[in-house]
């Protein structure tokens, strides 16, 4: 036997220095991306084009934020099932400032409102969130769940249902503007992932975001404001969605709070798990989750640039994942 | 006469860093053998090979007479090798009877578990132990030291050939070690071997037949305990000459003729509703103040509320001649107090993280500013302890988890003595350290309060206590009762002053 | 009269009335809710309006509290044609009459006029085969080359949309359909499904969409790409709200065939009509217009 | 005394205490929903009440199974919308061919879920969302996208559409029958309490030489078969085969599950609780129905997802302040 193992308990499939593993680990995404990408140079039409990579960035983007925030989550052993709520909410607010009296009023001051609200909105979500989990105890799965139920209700019943429709260049830039002919909202991703990757690493938070997720009593005893760590995951999580729901809401120059993020939860968690994150906590690869991110969203674009069908295209998401993630497993003994 | 194990040029690397080295282990049938060495030296991993936890890389291994390659546990125990893993292995959310019974559960109709009856067998082997409880709730509820004893119940219940323990002793206190030996001998007459690991040398002479010594992963030495001395085995372990040891001499850390500072910490009859309910301490400046008692007595309680973990709920705690509250553990940390907690695994590493990352845990305040973390100042202040202590470590960057329990006991010491606390409240410290890492551990203790701080010392060795602590406040049921002042303190004074205590109580 | 099996409905001042609808996750859905609710006072209705998320499980228990607390009147857009058949049949046993809205139940299994009264709304199949012919009619170029963008996979609009426009496409020869891939309905994946589409697909330069939210997003994601959907490529779909009106009116889009969900006065009158004892016809159908750029304009304030 | 202050907490642990909140509650909803509305309590609402939350009892069964391990199982919406396909091709041979063909094809989901897990070594969780994805395509690709309709003509219909005895729906003593089979093999056989004790410490589980794996792969096959039943459940009850069904059933699942009081994390549960977790969330919907009824405001269908969450907090919060208080006491 190659591997130091035992009858499948977790203490043995540790056994490698973290140094090797880890790097290994991002090679297991690499190759999985790199095997993606010759697949569809060599069989999807007109791949190798700017404007596929266009395509994939100006939609990648907002799987890769949410990402990011759930990937801070998982790390402290949580998870957030309300991404997708969130982003219908912080979307639905923004048009109903913008289109408010005081927004049509003063549209400068409008616009700054509906990227700021939305999101303060989103940071109380996860407020609430994480309140729930570190204050009450309650499960993270279920206290999401609450949200995951209601926020969507909620922005419902703040645009009575209704679909809002607006043409506003200023805002709609977050999801059409172009910097260096690449889109807006793919620099944003990046420029969140160094941010966030920065204060993973370099930071207090961050070293205590690790600590809470690997051994939370023993971070406690050592001092860490476990509680405030935990909101802060929360937080920074639906901030995150909040962003991803302005996008959203800025592409399609619509707000639609039935739509807007559903299902979002899943295609993020996916990315952070692809990307390498524990869920048990104790791990937050920033760029992992980018990672995971691209390597679903390549699987979208290649199934249906195919023409594979819906129900097909399931079954092989599924398998996808399976597989990426298992390669990451295998990889670590 | 054919042994009843035999383990034979046992190689095990861990990612390459060799662990086992031709190591061998042999163990007559009804014979007590033990196995010692330092931190690190491969105990637990043989013993992990032996009952198929790990899997060796090479080597042969022939029990009862027949070749075994034992690929699980859950084997082992059915060929007859029942082990009490030094990590305690039990869950805590079941009952104690299921943690007794589990795999082994009478039945009825040949399906249905027998409740009564499991609960009954339960109670019985306990007996054997001294213990009378509610078999029925969880195990979670009990302290340490019964979770231990029912952990080596299950053992001693699974009617093995082979009993392992590895620590078994480790949190138990005196009067249960005895119970644990009487059992032993019980097992050892009726045929059993037991395997042995244990740090205190003392009780190998109690109770074993042989002795085999581990160095660096590899079998140094195989001795009979009539034919050999303390030093000899000690010798051994550290791979040295028994008369360089000699001439060195055991440092003696007890209490000296120095001159103590100011009161630092003064409580007056705190509470807790964790079963703390008077407790009063004072603790000067260059003084190590040891908490004695049996186990339950309330020690981790009292060491918990000083720390903020549980709220005092009545009296009046002092620090530095001021009132003082405290409210969490990072309270008391920004107020100059450390606390080593006793459960290593739950309460001490967080295993991912790297020695580096788990060392500076307490200090991470003062090591950032703004928010953001000095990297280079961290590694200077890992670099320095690492030396200091002699932890054994490939780099300061290896998850801590890959250490060895004396090692990570080591790590764990430095985050507390880097953040440079005041009182540092030390709960059994030593506590499945070797006796090279304890000595160690104990001269790091002394050093420190001579600059000037105060210790809390937590000890169930007596010994430990006796030599290391200028005064001893006993508990007891969650009372302070008595105060001994060193020097003059004796293990049979302490031993006394606990016993005297008690059967005032039941008088 | 009445066909003998079907449950009288005596005449009353006030009725109690169920609308079960379906999900209230799109604009259509929503509107036709409103409609019911709008409805009501006029008709001298109790309404009882539930919501079943997308479920015919639940639709079908929705139903059941329905009759449970004693309605007297049944509307039912029935999720999917199968599994509300047993909402049909308990209604029926309880002496309520059932009148089908925006969608069927089987045929095979539950009758118009024997287990339910009738079935009011358009068809879908039929709404597929209108774009399909207007585009026949009104591309430009010689060879179509078509993308499709259907509903929700498995639902029955997308099924019968894709059906109508699929089969009369078959008999033409110069018409290919290159990519049919799902939406959900929606109008960011429509967005989405098309950006990528357009990319393995550059030459497509018909665009036909079950609903007008996706083709709403397929004419952005055309937009994005530098195309110039109206010119160069043609958009056409189904259900006639306001945006696509806009669109058409703008030139973007060339056609969508009215789904009116405005089903609440038909339904009144419908119902008034039974109460009175006329005889109801099978099925009450809904003149679906048609919306091109000649009258997008005069309809587009009555759009939701 | 602190040995009897010891001796509540123990008690609390033991679970009584923690399932006392969901029967409570159940009975002050019911309780609540008797005296506001008329025939809340006719026996038309009391049976198709159980017969639709029948298919809710059952994967939530299977679930408590599942996280009692610590892990969890996504999977079982969706498997339940495929058995409903499985069980509608096989209606025509009859209950007898059609139930367990379906409760098969269910726990053979369950069985790759086992096998991704502890073969593959995928965590649960991850595990568990693939098979999801797959199972709903699977769904598709096996109906061509279409609700598949059950042979009327044979007796299949007769489980999910008529009474036992004219008094309970057939659906709901098959119910019953498999909540007391499966409370028997939790509470008093040993394959139970090792499912329990993998939940406590799986490491320790291993070391203490317990037969994990079977026991993992026993979960995941029971609630594989479970959700496979609910899909028999849909197809025989609303005579379809239904390829989207089953969309947020595993929430509702999970949500039934931790309001009966079992841990997340595992290693406490009680199959009686979570019965009365999913009666008590199944009962949300039926009193907001009678509510719209009652005509005095009518509740927009987000209104009611407003409300539904807000429930579940208000549940989750006393069950928090019961745990919080108890753990005091204690
Ligand atoms: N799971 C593991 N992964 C990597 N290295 C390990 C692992 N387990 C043990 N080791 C290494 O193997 C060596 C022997 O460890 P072992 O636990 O057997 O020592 P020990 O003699 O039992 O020490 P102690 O007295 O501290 O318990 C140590 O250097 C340790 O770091
Ligand atoms: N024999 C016993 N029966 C029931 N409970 C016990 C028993 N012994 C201890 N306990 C429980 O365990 C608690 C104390 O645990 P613990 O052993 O950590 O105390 P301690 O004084 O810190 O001892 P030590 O630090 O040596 O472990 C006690 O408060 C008591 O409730
Ligand atoms: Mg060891
Ligand atoms: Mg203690």
């Amino acid at each position: 036997m190659s591997d130091g193992s035992l009858s499948g308990g977790k203490a043995v499939s540790r056994t490698t220095p973290a140094l090797s593993l880890s790097t290994l680990r991002t090679h297991g995404g690499l190759i999985a991306l790199l095997l993606i990408l010759v697949f569809n140079a060599l069989f999807t039409p007109n791949f190798l084009q700017v404007q596929t990579l266009f395509v994939n960035i100006s939609q990648v983007a907002t799987i890769a934020i949410v990402a990011i925030g759930m990937t801070l989550v998982i790390a402290t052993a949580g998870i957030d099932l309300s991404v997708g709520a969130v982003m219908a909410l912080a979307g639905a607010l923004a048009p109903l400032i913008f289109q408010s009296e005081f927004g049509t009023v003063y549209p400068a001051l409008g616009i700054a409102a509906a990227f700021i609200l939305p999101l303060i909105a989103a940071g109380l979500c996860g407020l609430f969130n994480g309140v729930m989990i570190s204050y009450l105890n309650v499960q993270p799965i279920i206290a999401t769940l609450i949200l995951f139920i209601s926020g969507r209700g909620i922005a419902q019943v703040l645009t009575n249902g209704n679909l809002q429709t607006f043409s506003n260049p200023y805002f709609s830039y977050l999801g059409t503007g172009k910097i260096l002919g690449l889109p807006f909202q793919g620099w944003l991703a990046l420029a969140l992932a160094v941010a966030v990757y920065w204060l993973v690493s370099r930071t207090i938070f961050g070293r205590y975001l690790l600590a809470v997720g690997g051994n939370e009593k023993a971070a406690r005893l050592s001092g860490a404001p476990v509680r405030m760590v935990k909101i802060g995951a929360y937080v920074l999580c639906a901030f995150l969605s909040g962003i991803a729901g302005l996008i959203v809401v800025a592409i399609n120059s619509a707000s639609d709070a039935a739509r807007n993020g559903n299902l979002m939860e899943l295609d993020a968690i996916a990315a952070a798990v692809v990307g390498g994150a524990l869920l048990q906590g104790g791990r937050a690869p920033i760029f992992g989750a980018i990672l995971g991110a691209i390597i679903i969203q390549l699987v979208k674009y290649t199934l249906l640039a195919n023409g594979v069908e819906d129900e097909v295209a399931l079954i092989a998401k599924a398998a996808i994942i399976v597989l990426a993630v298992y390669i990451q497993q295998a990889r670590k003994e | 006469m054919q042994s009843l194990l035999s383990m034979n040029g046992m190689d095990k690397a861990f990612s390459g860093v060799p662990a086992l080295r031709q190591a061998c282990l042999e163990i007559a049938p009804g014979e007590v053998h033990a196995l010692i060495g330092q931190n690190g030296a491969g105990k637990s991993t043989m013993i992990k090979i032996l009952t198929g936890v790990y899997s060796k890389d090479s080597g042969d291994i022939c029990f009862d007479g027949q070749d075994a390659d034992i690929a699980s546990p859950g084997q082992a125990q059915k060929s007859g090798i029942a082990t009490i893993y030094q990590e305690l292995n039990l869950v805590p959310l079941r009952s104690v009877t299921e943690n007794v019974v589990m795999g082994y559960e009478p039945k009825r109709l040949g399906m249905f578990v027998n409740w009564p009856e499991a609960h009954r067998r339960t109670r019985e082997i306990l007996s054997r132990f001294g213990i009378d409880i509610d078999v029925k709730a969880p195990l979670g509820t009990y302290s340490t030291a019964i979770q231990q004893l029912v952990a080596i119940a299950r053992a001693v219940s699974l009617n093995a050939k082979l009993v392992i323990m590895d620590e078994p002793t480790s949190s138990l206190d005196d009067r249960e070690v005895e119970v644990l030996f009487g059992v032993v001998q019980e097992l050892k007459s009726s045929g059993v071997s037991v395997l042995y690991v244990s740090h205190f040398l003392d009780e190998l002479f109690k109770i074993c037949d042989r002795v085999t010594t581990m160095r660096d992963g590899q079998t140094v030495s195989v001795r009979t305990i009539t034919e050999t001395s303390k030093l000899e085995l000690i010798a051994d372990m550290l791979g040295r000459n028994v008369e360089d040891i000699e001439a060195a001499g055991m440092t003696d850390l007890g209490g000296g003729e120095k001159q103590l500072g100011n009161v630092l910490l003064e409580t007056s009859a705190i509470a807790t509703d964790q079963r703390l309910f008077e407790f009063n301490l004072s603790v000067r400046r260059g003084e190590i103040v040891g908490l004695g008692g049996l186990l339950g007595s309330g020690r981790t309680e009292a060491a918990r509320a000083l720390f903020g973990v549980d709220a005092v709920t009545q009296g009046d705690i002092r620090l530095k001649g001021k009132s003082w509250t405290p409210t969490s553990p990072a309270g008391a940390i920004a107020d100059r107090i450390g606390m080593l907690t006793e459960d290593r695994k739950a309460e001490g590493i967080v295993p991912d993280m790297s020695v580096r990352e788990n060392m500076t845990l307490a200090l991470l305040p003062k090591l950032s500013r703004s928010g953001r973390i000095n990297t280079t100042r961290e590694r200077e202040i890992v670099d320095e302890y690492i030396a200091a202590l002699g932890i054994k470590t490939s780099d300061m960057d290896q998850p801590i988890r890959e250490l060895s329990g004396g090692n990570q006991q080591k790590v764990l010491l430095a985050r507390w003595l880097a953040t440079e606390p005041e009182l540092l409240i030390l709960d059994e410290p030593t506590r499945g350290v070797d006796v090279g890492a304890k000595l160690e551990i104990q001269a790091i203790i002394r050093q420190y309060v001579d600059r000037g701080f105060g210790v809390v010392l937590i000890s169930s060795e007596f010994e430990e206590l006796v030599e290391g602590a200028d005064r001893i406040v006993v508990l007891q049921d969650g009372y302070s009762v008595a105060t001994l002042e060193n020097p003059g303190i004796t293990e049979d004074a302490l031993v006394k002053a606990i016993a005297h205590h008690h059967n005032e109580e039941h008088a | 009269g009445i066909a003998d099996d079907l449950p009288a409905l005596e005449k009353k001042d006030r009725y109690k009335v169920g609308f079960a609808q379906m999900e209230s996750n799109n604009p259509w859905r929503i509107a036709e809710t409103k409609s019911f609710h709008d409805t009501a006072e006029a008709c001298n209705w109790d309404l009882i309006a539930t919501d079943a998320a997308g479920s015919a499980a639940k639709q079908v228990a929705d139903v059941d509290s329905m009759i449970a607390q004693g309605i007297d009147v049944l509307f039912l857009p029935p999720r999917e044609e199968k599994p509300l058949i047993p909402a049909v049949m308990k209604a029926k046993a309880a002496g309520i009459p059932t009148f089908l809205v925006d969608r069927s139940v089987d045929p095979n299994v539950a009758k118009p006029g024997e287990h339910f009264v009738a079935f009011l709304g358009s068809d879908f199949i039929d709404q597929g085969r209108r774009v399909a012919e207007w585009t026949l009619e009104n591309f430009q170029g010689d060879k179509g080359i078509i993308v499709q963008l259907e509903g929700t996979t498995g639902s029955s609009p997308a099924n019968d949309r894709k059906k109508g426009f699929d089969d009369v496409m078959a008999k033409h020869d110069n018409m290919t359909i290159v990519a049919s891939q799902t939406g959900d309905f929606a109008r960011d994946l429509g967005r989405q499904v098309m950006e990528t589409l357009l990319q393995a697909h550059p030459d497509v330069n018909i665009v036909y969409a079950h609903n007008d939210e996706m083709a709403i997003g397929a004419i952005q994601a055309l937009e994005l790409a530098g195309r110039k959907p109206g010119e160069d490529i043609l958009v056409v779909s189904i259900d006639g709200t306001r945006d696509a009106l806009q669109a058409i009116i703008d030139g973007k889009m060339g056609v969508t065939v009215e789904s009116s969900p405005f089903f609440g006065p038909l339904a009144c009158e419908t119902m008034n009509r039974y109460a009175n004892g006329e005889e109801i016809e099978h099925w009450v159908q809904v003149k679906d217009r048609i919306f091109t750029a000649s009258n997008a304009a005069d309809h587009i304030d009555e759009a939701y | 005394m602190p040995g009897s202050e010891a001796f509540d907490l123990r008690r609390f642990l033991q679970s009584d205490g923690r399932n006392a909140g969901v029967w409570i509650a159940l009975v002050a909803l019911i309780l609540f929903g008797l005296a506001r509305y008329e025939n809340f309590g006719g026996a038309y609402n009391i049976v198709s009440f159980l017969n639709y939350n029948s298919m809710f009892i059952v994967i939530s069964i299977g679930m408590c199974f599942v996280i009692m391990t610590g892990g969890i199982d996504l999977s079982v919406g969706s498997v339940a919308a495929f058995t409903s396909v499985v069980a509608a091709y096989l209606s025509p041979y009859g209950i007898e061919v059609a139930l367990p063909g379906g409760v098969l094809a269910g726990a053979a989901f369950g069985a790759i879920n086992a096998f991704c897990i502890i073969a593959m070594r995928i965590p649960p969780f991850i595990a568990t969302l693939a098979t999801m994805l797959a199972a709903k395509g699977g769904a598709l690709v096996i109906s061509g996208a279409q609700t598949i309709s059950v042979d009327w003509g044979s007796n299949f219909t007769k489980l999910g559409m008529e009474k036992a005895f004219n008094v309970v729906p057939w659906t709901i003593v098959i119910v019953a029958l498999v909540a007391i089979v499966l409370w028997a093999v939790l509470e008093h056989t040993s394959l139970g309490r090792t499912v329990l004790a993998i939940g406590g410490s799986e490491d320790a589980s291993n070391l203490m030489g317990l037969k994990v794996n079977r026991a993992k792969v026993f979960v995941y096959l029971i609630s594989g078969g479970c959700a496979g039943l609910a899909g028999v459940f849909l197809a025989s009850g609303y005579g379809a085969g239904q390829p989207l069904e089953g969309i947020g059933w595993e929430l509702s699942a999970i949500a039934a599950v931790v309001v009966g009081g079992t841990l997340l994390t595992g290693g406490l549960g009680s199959v009686t609780a979570t019965v009365a977790g999913a009666l008590l969330l199944g009962l949300v919907f039926n009193i907001l129905n009678f509510e719209n009824g009652r005509g005095t405001i009518s509740l927009s269908a987000y209104w009611q997802m407003v409300i539904r969450g807000g429930f579940l907090f208000v549940v989750i919060l006393l069950q928090t302040r019961m745990t919080a208080s108890r753990q005091k006491a204690g």
